[in-house]
């Protein structure tokens, strides 16, 4: 086959992740749309659960049932709890984007400088 | 003169009966037709009263010709390209293009009879004649509709914005066919039968929001984006009871896997709905509002935003629309009769029918309700559906989990039997169905609106006066 | 969508128009309205009328009465039958013509039926505009069908009747009507019924049309509404009534009147006036004498010169006309009190501030007809 | 993980992913970024499941296309005046040169880290395994104060957001 | 009824025939206010107001009915000037007048004061003349009846916010969101 020896490694996964984890940073650094900085934080975390995922893929205690003392699922359990937190998260810092819309009638992070007085 | 004696609205039953076209053109046929016609019915019937005699007889049983079950045929093609020695990606590739293509012909050839039913049926629930010229019955009425539909210039609005605007005819075909993945057509005969298959079919319904929103907003059109913006938020809302009811039948049934719950249906001889019809109810209306239709069709309410977000589309791109409505519908069909109606079984006699055509009868039922209710109900509003589905739905469903969970503890632990247990919880649901809803839609102020709204009738005449002394008579 | 009430936001916000009509599934006709959105919320509401004005008024100033007669058929295309009656009403009282009592309950036969026939069509359309995919609008359409045939039996057309005449009617009926109209009344109640089974007591349709749109009674007066829009605010004022013309003297029937003044009101107050006017018909029916169904008149009739303000229950309320005369075979001015224009003289405050199925369900509820609004 | 599906479907799926993310970064509609964020957040379930991981992939399909978007959709349609561009500001040459950076590292951390003793028999291991209810005992065992800790942040997080938004109440005339 | 009129609003009643009060025109809607809250007029609802045109002057017709009582009141007011004939509105004392002084304006041609929202009902702004008086022979200005566009029907007051937006596209300036065809002006703009 034309595919023999191209086999997938962790540092695969680990690399697409690494370069998913660069874009979601650049995105989220370079936008002014707080809600285009928002989607570059998602895919941040998404990197990140691909990291999580491909690592408890990998390690022998998936299919070795724990046999060596660490859990084969805890990667999952790990990402399920990102995405808890991605979601809560989305949810309240969209809140606050249509609020500081509301008040300040724009979203560009630029301009938005409260603090500054 | 001759058109003062219309002929009075009969009973739908009666006016197909009366329907002679088919036969008064049998008669008009040569001889030789006649006969061979006559040689072809019977030689049908004999066929497949053998074929019914060997299914009975069980000489066929288990065989990959055995017509009760098409997915034998597949695995016995698998083993057959595994024993020629072949690539394992072969035979894989193969059973999923076959499975597709059945899946593809089959909805497709549902989607074309659909909207033939559909318009049929509504025509005679509106005592109207329906499409009647084209072909018998005017069976090939939905081609010569998609021959127009394809026909027709496809507008693009001004200011659209063009990527967007091509996108979701498409894009809202995927989920309605991915759909269709984990449903069981009969026992070992499912696309997929994946794990995972509630929150999959949950998850893939969830997709064709996107697409909905992106139709309405590309279109530059005001109705388009108020149908959609309507459609997102009512999507949106209803997943949750959807998910919630979901869940209890998952809880119920001990799987995620759509043929171990159909599965458990089959174990215990009783439908689902039986044992949660606030549950099926739930579904059932829930659905309606995902798939956009009466009475919660304010998506494309076309007496308020004509045709919601669809409203600038034109040629096949409106004809996907409405293909994907109606395959939706089908599709929410489909999982109603797993979930709720017992899939592919019928207390044993899908021993001798093949599950699939149990199952299709099963989702014709569904699809006869949904077009039944377009033919009958008017629309809510959608500050009222909105309600409804938070202030009602959704407090109902978790308290119909928690009770679920008790119930599934009890019939998995317990050590009763299974008669007792089941029956228990049939029992004690169908009393949270009756005095839990009536007494939840007392503590949200529900008053059902009975009496006192017929008018007053009255022989005298005036103003202000008058009227105040009509309205203080009680 | 959410909008705060600042001022600032408020001028911030583009306001989003929504332009329903003039082509559009609930305006019954050319009709436009012009919507400010918030949300699902109407904030403001322009009616855009005209598309159909043929200057009617105008075009009658070089008319005789006479010829004047099918543009009232033209003005309230649905209630053609009761259009002619208030025009030929008007001329007859400006010039003194005698009418024949066979004429009189003719009359009154072809109005209640046109009011039969119009209610059909308005509650169909209501239920239509609530979101019923049309099944009761054609269930009511087979009753309209029925009367429509007799009209066609009687004067060859089924929507411009162009029946009445100054003096009588144009044609007595056949022999042949009057079974097929027994047949009708007989029928009607029943049919009525099934109809209101269907729809009243619709859970779905309640929550629709309860207490959306109410205008109260002291507001619906002022607001010059009229026929069952006035009736549904709970006034019973009903011109069949108040100054009998015709023969509506001699018929028994009750005036239904609404108690909330809602949009189920004027909804069941026009199911309760087909009801009524069966029981008219069949008293006429029965009451009807003989002898000539129209008094001969001048082919240029030249009333007295001085004004007439005639005004008839037409279904959608008190059809007026004015007419001034000064002598010649025309009229020197000719207007039409249309009840659909003047009915919508309360809808921006019954629309303003809320949703916009409600608004689309109240519009539906005053009945309009374009041809009358227009002229 | 060498059968030719899994690689071919890695690669592919990749492939997409990483335009999608891309395709977010200069798109110049943010509704069109939004369109390809999906694509890149079902690109992603996509790989999750060559990872076996069947049960995170539907979730994530759930969560992330579905719920996250929509999410999205409803802030940019409830924000009309702000623009609807998706346009870069003044950093965007120094958080180019950060993400760029952090993309090398952790490549190049990925690729020369000797993964050796993770690599053992694991990865000829092609078995699906049936993850929910196995993610299911973990979440309500050893997991299950985080997974306590985690409701109540999404219930938190439910009334924030309804807090932060809610309408000041105008009673009187809407107009 | 004259004279109870004139009574108590001295001065206004110009002249009185056995079917209608003439009244004088700036006075008629403080007329029509003392008949509607009088005892014994009770003139509640105007049925109809129209005008007619008698070529030096203007007749503008209110026919008042009671509703209580069952009886008509019929007020007119003789508005002298052809050229540019104005009145008070009656829309303060009756809503119901609220179209048909449009419709009146419209035609006619006379101006109601203190009207909220007078414009033409159903021609466009700028429709040269009004149909209805008795000197309107045809459509001058070199225009037909068979227009196009309805022209400034949307531009009629640059003060209503209704109309300022109204052919501007939703909230995505391209290239042709302006007053382009008739489909986007019709097409839910």
């Amino acid at each position: 086959m034309i595919l023999e020896g191209l086999s997938v490694t962790l540092a695969h996964y680990l690399a697409v992740s690494g370069v998913i984890f660069g874009i979601g940073a650049v995105i989220a650094l370079s936008k002014r749309n707080a809600v285009a900085v928002l989607m570059g934080i998602e895919l941040m975390l998404n990197a990140v659960n691909l990291t999580l995922l491909a690592f408890s893929r990998f390690s022998s205690a998936f299919t070795q049932g724990g046999a060596q003392g660490g859990e084969p699922l805890s990667g999952h359990v790990f990402v399920v709890f990102v995405l808890t937190v991605a979601a809560a998260e989305a949810a309240v810092a969209l809140a606050m984007a249509v609020l500081v819309y509301r008040h300040r009638e724009t979203v560009d992070l630029d301009r938005i400088n409260l603090l500054r007085g | 003169m001759s058109r003062a004696a219309l002929p009075p609205a009969t009973p739908m039953a009666r006016q197909i009966l009366d329907h002679r076209s088919l036969l008064q053109r049998a008669r008009t046929l040569p001889g030789e037709a006649r006969v061979a016609l006559a040689l072809l019915g019977i030689m049908t019937v004999a066929a497949l009263a053998a074929v019914g005699y060997l299914v009975i007889a069980g000489t066929l049983d288990g065989r990959w010709y055995d017509i009760r079950d098409l997915g034998n045929g597949t695995s016995h093609l698998v083993y057959w390209m595994e024993r020629q020695g072949w690539h394992p990606a072969i035979p894989y590739l193969t059973t999923g293009l076959l499975g597709g293509l059945g899946i593809l012909s089959l909805v497709g050839g549902w989607l074309v009879i659909g909207s033939w039913v559909e318009r049929r049926l509504l025509a005679k629930f509106q005592i109207r004649q329906g499409p009647n010229r084209n072909g018998p019955f005017g069976l090939l009425q939905p081609i010569a509709d998609a021959l127009k539909l394809i026909q027709k210039e496809a507008l693009i609005p001004i200011g659209a914005d063009r990527l967007l605007y091509y996108l979701p005819p498409v894009l809202i075909f995927i989920p309605a066919m991915l759909g269709w993945a984990p449903v069981p057509w009969a026992a070992r005969m499912s696309y997929v039968d994946m794990n995972v298959g509630v929150v999959y079919a949950i998850a893939i319904s969830s997709l064709g929001v996107l697409a909905v929103f992106l139709a309405g907003w590309s279109s530059n059109n005001h109705y388009a984006l108020l149908g959609a913006m309507r459609t997102v938020a009512m999507m949106v809302s209803y997943e949750i009871p959807i998910s919630m009811t979901l869940l209890s039948v998952v809880v119920l049934t001990g799987s995620l896997q759509l043929s171990q719950i159909v599965a458990w249906q089959q174990q215990y001889h009783v439908w689902l709905i039986i044992v949660l019809p606030l549950a099926a109810f739930t579904f059932l209306f829930a659905s309606t509002a995902e798939i956009n239709r009466t009475p919660n069709d304010i998506g494309e309410a076309e007496s308020e935003i004509v045709a919601g977000f669809h409203t600038e589309y034109s040629g096949m791109k409106a004809g996907l629309f409405l293909a994907v409505e109606l395959g939706n519908a089908i599709l929410v069909g489909a999982m109603m009769a797993t979930f709720f109606l017992g899939g592919y079984t019928l207390f044993g006699l899908e021993t001798w029918i093949p599950g699939y055509l149990i199952l299709a009868t099963k989702i014709g039922a569904v699809y006869f309700v949904f077009v039944w209710l377009r033919g009958t109900l008017p629309r809510f509003r959608l500050d009222q559906l909105m309600g409804f589905a938070w202030k009602f739905l959704i407090p109902l469903a978790i308290v119909q989990l928690l009770v679920v969970a008790v119930e599934a503890l009890v019939i998995e632990q317990s050590g009763l039997p299974g008669v007792a247990t089941v029956s228990g919880a049939i029992l004690v649901n169908a009393l949270l169905t009756f005095f839990g809803v009536r007494a939840w839609a007392n503590a949200i102020g529900y008053r059902p609106e009975a009496g006192a709204s017929t008018p007053i009738l009255t022989t005298a005449v005036g103003g202000l006066r008058a009227a105040a002394r009509l309205q203080a008579v009680p | 969508m959410a909008t705060t009430s600042d001022a600032a936001n408020d001028t911030a916000n583009e306001p989003y128009v929504l332009n329903i009509g003039p082509q559009h599934p609930s305006t019954h006709g050319v009709f436009r309205l012009r919507v400010v959105m918030d949300g699902e919320v109407i904030r403001d509401l322009d009616m855009i009328v005209g598309y159909l004005h043929r200057s009617m008024e105008k075009l009658a100033e070089e008319r005789t009465y006479t010829q004047n007669i099918p543009f009232t058929d033209r003005a309230d295309y649905l209630a053609a039958m009761s259009n002619n009656l208030g025009l030929c009403l008007a001329v007859e009282r400006l010039a003194g013509v005698e009418v024949p009592e066979r004429a009189s309950y003719l009359r009154v036969i072809f109005a209640e039926l046109q009011r039969i026939a119009s209610h059909a069509m308005a509650n169909g359309t209501l239920v239509s505009d609530a979101g019923a995919w049309q099944t009761p609008l054609l269930y009511m359409f087979r009753e309209r069908e029925k009367i429509l045939d007799l009209f066609e039996m009687t004067c060859g057309a089924r929507l411009t009747t162009n029946y009445m005449r100054i003096g009588g009617v144009a044609f007595d009926p056949p022999p042949e009507f009057w079974p097929a109209l027994q047949e009708l009344v007989d029928e009607l109640p029943a049919r009525i019924d099934e109809y209101a089974s269907l729809v009243q007591d619709s859970e779905i349709f309640l929550a629709r049309t309860r207490n959306v749109g109410v205008i109260t009674a002291a507001d619906a007066i002022n607001g010059s509404l009229v026929g069952p829009a006035l009736r549904g605010s709970g006034v019973p004022w009903d011109l069949r009534k108040a100054e009998p013309y015709c023969v509506y003297d001699r018929m028994e029937f009750e005036v239904p009147v609404g108690r909330h003044g809602d949009v189920y009101d004027r909804f069941m107050v026009r199911m309760e006036e087909t009801r009524q006017s069966t029981a008219i018909i069949k008293q006429a029916m029965a009451q009807i004498p003989g002898g000539p169904h129209k008094t001969d008149i001048p082919l240029a009739l030249r009333p007295p010169a001085g004004e007439v303000y005639g005004r008839v229950e037409g279904p959608r309320g008190e059809l007026g006309f004015y007419l001034v005369s000064d002598g010649t075979p025309a009229p020197y001015r000719f207007h039409i009190r249309a009840p659909s224009l003047i009915n919508l003289s309360l809808l921006r405050e019954m629309a303003v501030g809320v949703s916009l199925p409600d608004a689309v369900v109240a519009l539906g509820s005053l009945d309009i007809i374009v041809g009358d609004i227009d002229r | 993980m060498e059968s030719p599906g899994i690689i071919l479907a890695f690669w592919v799926l990749s492939a997409i992913t990483v335009a999608g993310c891309l395709l977010v970064m200069v798109a110049r509609n943010l509704l069109h970024a939004l369109v390809f964020l999906v694509l890149a957040f079902l690109g992603m379930a996509g790989l999750f499941v060559t990872l076996s991981a069947d049960f995170i992939a539907v979730a994530q399909i759930l969560i992330y296309a579905g719920s996250i978007a929509v999410l999205m959709v409803f802030a940019i349609m409830l924000t009309p005046l702000a623009v609807r561009d998706n346009a870069n500001s003044l950093y965007v040459l120094p958080a180019l040169a950060a993400g760029l950076g952090m993309a090398a590292i952790i490549g190049f951390v990925a690729v020369s880290t000797p993964w050796a003793e993770l690599q053992g028999d694991a990865l000829k291991h092609n078995d699906p395994v049936t993850t929910v209810a196995a993610i299911g005992d973990l979440l309500l065992g050893r997991y299950v104060l985080p997974f306590e800790v985690a409701s109540i942040l999404l219930f938190f997080a439910l009334l924030g957001a309804i807090v932060l938004v809610r309408e000041r109440r105008n009673d009187g005339d809407p107009s | 009824m004259a004279a109870r009129l004139g009574a108590a609003l001295p001065g206004a009643v110009t002249r009185a025939t056995d079917e209608w009060v003439e009244v004088v025109p700036e006075r008629v809607q403080e007329a029509l206010r003392w008949l509607r809250d009088s005892e014994e007029f009770d003139a509640a609802q105007l049925s109809d107001l129209t005008a007619v045109d008698r070529h030096t002057h203007f007749e503008v017709v209110y026919h008042l009915q009671s509703l209580d009582l069952n009886h008509q009141v019929v007020v007119k007011a003789i508005v002298g000037d052809h050229e540019a004939p104005a009145l008070p509105s009656a829309y303060p004392v009756y809503k119901g007048a609220l179209l048909q002084e449009r419709e009146v304006y419209d035609l006619m041609g006379i101006r109601f004061a203190d009207h909220p929202d007078l414009r033409r009902l159903f021609l466009w702004e700028g429709f040269p003349g009004h149909p209805l008086r008795k000197d309107f022979l045809g459509i001058g200005g070199g225009q037909t009846s068979g227009l196009r566009r309805f022209p400034n029907e949307d531009r009629a007051d640059p003060d209503r916010q209704m109309n300022r937006d109204n052919l501007t596209s939703q909230e995505m300036p391209r290239e042709a969101g302006g007053h382009g065809s008739e489909h986007v002006a019709s097409g839910g703009h």
